[in-house]
């Protein structure tokens, strides 16, 4: 098993024929995701590397049965193809988009939720289940299939932990960089508790950042209802207050969201916490072994 | 994205929320005039970019054109938290009754704007929120309703017994909120909203911060920027594709990725060193970009050596290594760099880059943070 | 029984120290409608001929258990205080005012919708289960208590023909005037189907005007889902198009909307359609003999 | 309340909605001048605020000033079903490819705000809406989530398969709702929007009507009103607290209530009489509304009878009689008037009117229409 994605996720691509869109496109369907269709006003009956392109996600979902949805459509325009693809019945959206308005986001938020999608993102790299599929612009060739799944508000510095794991023989169940926007979709208690019921996932690695609260109320759900191990690492200790370190979310305010308040509520929580992303296989081990 | 209080009244004003009259002022003697003009005590208050500026001793209370000439003497020119105080606001000075806290955030958790109110006005929210939390009344506003008039009505009538003050405030707070989705805010406050002897409610001070993921639909912003040098440095880079961020340490950091970029300031930090900024290339393969970002370390004069740390996903090493070697051909780099390339296309990279000996090569993250660290202490 | 009020009916007056607000609250009183509280902001804390006032519908229903709202607050508000009311835990709101703009009941009722709470009007007299309750402004000395349901777009026209009945010694289990705006809350097939199952109703006056394909909607809905005789009249034959007939929603447009249109949807669905109100008691005392 | 189809482009203007280059003019000089102004084929259209223009020979188009100046001729001054055209509206002509109908109205059945778009542009809505409703798409939008631009995209391609358009289109429809919502509208249409032989999309005509419950918060719609004289009457009438429509009969009627107002005109007319008027005084007892509702009665020179027909509930009879008594004082009535209380107070009303021996009771609305009728037919 894997959580969100698998082989019976078939993709609609939004923004297909854009830079991006394309492009990724056709990695995701050389990984053997099932790329389906395609969305971009006006290009309907064309293909792209091979994917048949709709003029809207209703006419893609008809025509193909899409399940899931991937954003790489501008900022300003992002936050309707989102509404759009959840109007549409698609239940599970990956934004990548980077720089959307919060505001926007919060407005499509009630919508998705009465038509009971989920959403990643937006501000982020994706998703991937190993050997099954990958969404999002994630470099496959470093992860492998495996039981530990991993979830991330950055993106490079995931593929540096990922590759960390791999390299020592640790495959992943699901990989998710769930964004580093302030206001996201599914955030780490979602995913913890999806992981928590997957029975192919024996123990998780979390991956924070400065800014907000999220890793401590992560924390305090971990020490609830989470019985497989976490191991976690948080960016940003180095990091001074009122500067956004890139990441629209990862900004420290009035002293709080800082890396040493989150360290500190994981260990409470009973979280191993890496020092560096090194640390992280070999606390993993640990955990297995005990 | 920052502006200055008196910005923030004017959007204030054209939304109908009460505010006091107000003079912008450069020098001391249009204060003196502003005095002359009111005829009524006001306040001067410094116009900066940061909070505290009370405690800093930025805001000062005249019953006279001598005191107010006087403040603006002290004020104008004053440091504040490293900000140079260049313009005040002389505002019409109010008899205080009772004053309250009101802001408006785009909250991570409720997934919405999220509506604060305290009876703790003029005092720092972030104060009240570490050591009285509960003298905060939050409220999320449902994004697609929005606030309501009866809703702020029930929130006022908390803190007030007026009916008609709560009518006022009610009003402005409904106000705030419009102007806060159609201007695209990230924090709208009001701190102190006031009410005066006379029963009225008014904006004392005003707080507006514009959601940077929302600038590119107002380009009417761009006129009110007021930037220190290093936020300069920032939108600039920003507007080359680059995230860079200046700091005080000594060893530059060129990354991909903002979470890569934070680690490895982080791994800098614990193996003994200072960063010197946080600078992210960001997620394409553009050799312009690395040109661009090598530009801002080498201009950066206290950079004594820098880490150029490549996880090569769908940005490409070889490209990296491109823009590499196209910099070093523009410009002349004396200062020590160690690279570490990994992922995508990190063999050719390497393989591009193999006849510069000068750079240093790692092959993890720790082995570049300790060669760098090491090869800035050589450097005098 | 009855329908919408009754006995249990505990009522809050939204806007009491007004004018009409008080004096309304005072007869409603005065028929012993169970009239629990009145909202004002600011005057909580004092009374209104014995009802005590509180700031906000919020308080009013923690403190008295007040489960119905009439609304007397001027109409620049009046589509707030009805939010208000609905967000409250308000079941049932009755809104008299007059001339609320279009858009503003628009946008509340989804409001009404996701809270559950049904709404009569606005722009309308209320209603009257007599001998039990009345909410709103109904001359309540026409009405008699019996087993004719009636259900009307206006106001006095509803009088003239209570009058009429009662006259004629047949009594009324509830009396609604649903108001002469073109959106409204509850409507004929609702009341309708609430008086078919309504067991001490035996039969339905309907009173309806030129405007809409309201009436026509009733008629359809008459044919297939009410056994109960059904006895019509409509008023505006002598109308003129294109002009409004002082409600709102009484406007002939591009010839639809005519009085001869929604009689012949009576007729044609086995309603008894009176030429004038006078006719009514007859048409019912011929529909109970058959 | 409706407005002129210049007017409702320049709203549109407003709005970012484009419309081609336009002139008024309400001469036949400002017509030739606007013509060499533009130097391109023109279409002159009568500003009446009635439909038909078109059919009636009101929109004429113009290849040369002369024909211009002709149909402007023509036109100001002709009569288009009642109405002078006073105001010419002087269009550039528009190449169109393809036209549509695109329209918003508050929707009485789904309660929202309803979006009708039909490929049969340029002809009357009302008759395809009879001859072919499945011609008409129709969508409810949610008052909460407002019209997104993915909807008003996915509506145009069931009707157009170029992209380009249909972002154009879209975007125009986007505004429309906000124009719409903002400016309390009860419908705006656009008949015909059309493609030009460029691609370019266009509100070739406009129509807005605003809601009367809202003028209350538009003060600036009253300069833009342009009334009948028969509807100053009714606007005049309003600002007094009365619902008045003049009619064509010549039996007066005074009623408390808009039902039972046109149930008493209905009488009239099933007796046989046509009635001059419909008019409501409202259901409060104000004696003054009744003094004003007998000035129109008598001022109405058709008027050869009065039917007051009150059903006193909130309205109190003996507050009619009041008024009555003061009208008669106030102004000479010489048509005869039948009366009919009934309801609360009906007795004391009746008590106060029984010295006043011209006037004709009736128990019924029956009774009193036949009495009316019959005092009319006397009256020379």
């Amino acid at each position: 098993m894997s959580i969100l994605i698998n082989e019976n996720t078939k993709l609609v691509v939004q923004g297909i024929t854009g830079r991006d869109g394309g492009f990724h496109a056709s990695k995701m369907k050389s990984y053997g995701t099932k790329v389906v269709a395609g969305v971009s006003p006006g290009k309907e009956g064309t293909t792209v590397e091979g994917v048949p392109v709709f003029n809207t996600v209703e006419n893609a979902v008809k025509a193909t049965g899409a399940n899931t949805s991937v954003i790489f459509v501008p900022a300003g325009f992002a936050a309707d193809a989102i509404a759009e693809a959840s109007e549409a019945g698609i239940k599970l959206v990956i934004a990548i988009t980077e720089g959307i308005p919060t505001i926007d986001v919060i407005r499509i938020t009630p919508i998705l939720e009465k038509n009971g999608t989920k959403m990643i993102g937006p501000n982020c790299p994706g998703l991937i289940s190993p050997g099954k599929s990958m969404v999002g612009i994630l470099p496959t060739m470093i992860f492998k299939q495996g039981n530990v799944g991993l979830i991330s508000r950055s993106g490079t510095l995931t593929y540096e932990m990922v590759n960390q794991l791999s390299t020592h023989e640790i495959g992943q169940s699901t990989c998710i960089g769930i964004g580093g926007d302030p206001v996201i979709g599914l955030h780490y208690r979602e995913l913890l508790a999806l992981f928590e019921g997957d029975k192919d996932t024996d123990a998780i690695v979390l991956c924070g950042e400065i800014g907000g609260d999220a890793e401590e109320q992560a924390a305090a759900f971990i020490k609830d209802h989470i019985t497989k191990p976490v191991v976690a690492f948080i960016a940003g200790q180095s990091a001074p207050a009122g500067k956004r370190m890139g990441h629209a979310g990862a900004l420290i305010t009035s002293g709080t969201g800082t890396a040493s308040e989150k360290i500190k509520a994981f260990e409470a929580a009973g979280v191993r916490v890496a020092k560096e992303p090194a640390e992280v296989p070999d606390l993993i081990k640990k955990a297995f072994a005990k | 994205m920052k502006i200055h209080e008196y910005q923030a009244k004017e959007i204030f004003a054209a939304y109908q929320i009460p505010v006091q009259e107000q003079v912008v002022c450069t020098t001391v003697e249009q204060v003196g005039k502003a005095y002359d003009s009111m005829n009524h005590p006001v306040v001067v208050k410094a116009q900066v970019l940061v909070g505290g500026r009370g405690k800093a001793g930025g805001i000062k209370y005249c019953t006279s054109k001598e005191k107010a000439v006087d403040a603006a003497k002290n004020i104008l020119g004053m440091d504040i938290k490293g900000l140079t105080v260049e313009t005040v606001l002389v505002c019409k000075a109010v008899d205080i009754a009772n004053e309250y806290y009101v802001g408006l955030i785009n909250d991570r958790n409720t997934k919405s704007v999220l509506l604060m109110v305290s009876a703790e006005g003029g005092v720092e929210i972030e104060e009240v929120a570490k050591t009285h939390p509960e003298k905060i009344l939050k409220i999320a506003i449902d994004p697609l309703v929005g606030l309501q008039p009866h809703q702020a009505r029930n929130v006022f009538f908390k803190f007030m017994k007026d009916g008609n003050q709560v009518r006022q405030a009610a009003d402005i707070l409904v106000k705030l909120y419009k102007l806060y989705v159609e201007k695209d805010c990230s924090l709208a406050e009001i701190n102190p909203l006031v009410i005066d002897n006379q029963n009225n409610v008014i904006a004392l001070d005003a707080k507006v911060n514009f959601d940077d993921n929302a600038l590119f639909r107002h380009p009417e912003y761009d006129a009110m920027a007021d930037y220190t040098e290093d936020e300069k440095l920032e939108v600039d880079a920003k507007e080359k594709g680059l995230s860079y961020i200046k700091l005080d340490g000594n060893i530059g950091c060129m990354v991909n990725g903002a979470g890569l970029a934070m680690a490895t300031m982080d791994m800098i930090k614990l193996y003994g060193g200072e960063p010197a900024n946080f600078l992210d290339i960001g997620g394409s393969s553009n050799p312009k970009k690395v040109v661009h970002a090598m530009e801002y370390l080498v201009n950066d004069k206290k950079v004594k050596a820098v880490l150029i740390n490549i996880f090569g996903g769908i940005t490409r090493c070889d490209d990296v290594a491109r823009g590499l070697l196209e910099a070093f051909s523009q410009m002349k780099v004396t200062i020590p760099i160690v690279i570490r390339l990994s992922g995508t296309n990190a063999e050719q990279g390497r393989g591009l880059l193999a006849n510069n000996k000068e750079l240093i090569t790692a092959d993890s993250m720790g082995e570049a943070a300790r060669k760098v660290i090491e090869a800035a202490k050589k450097v005098k």
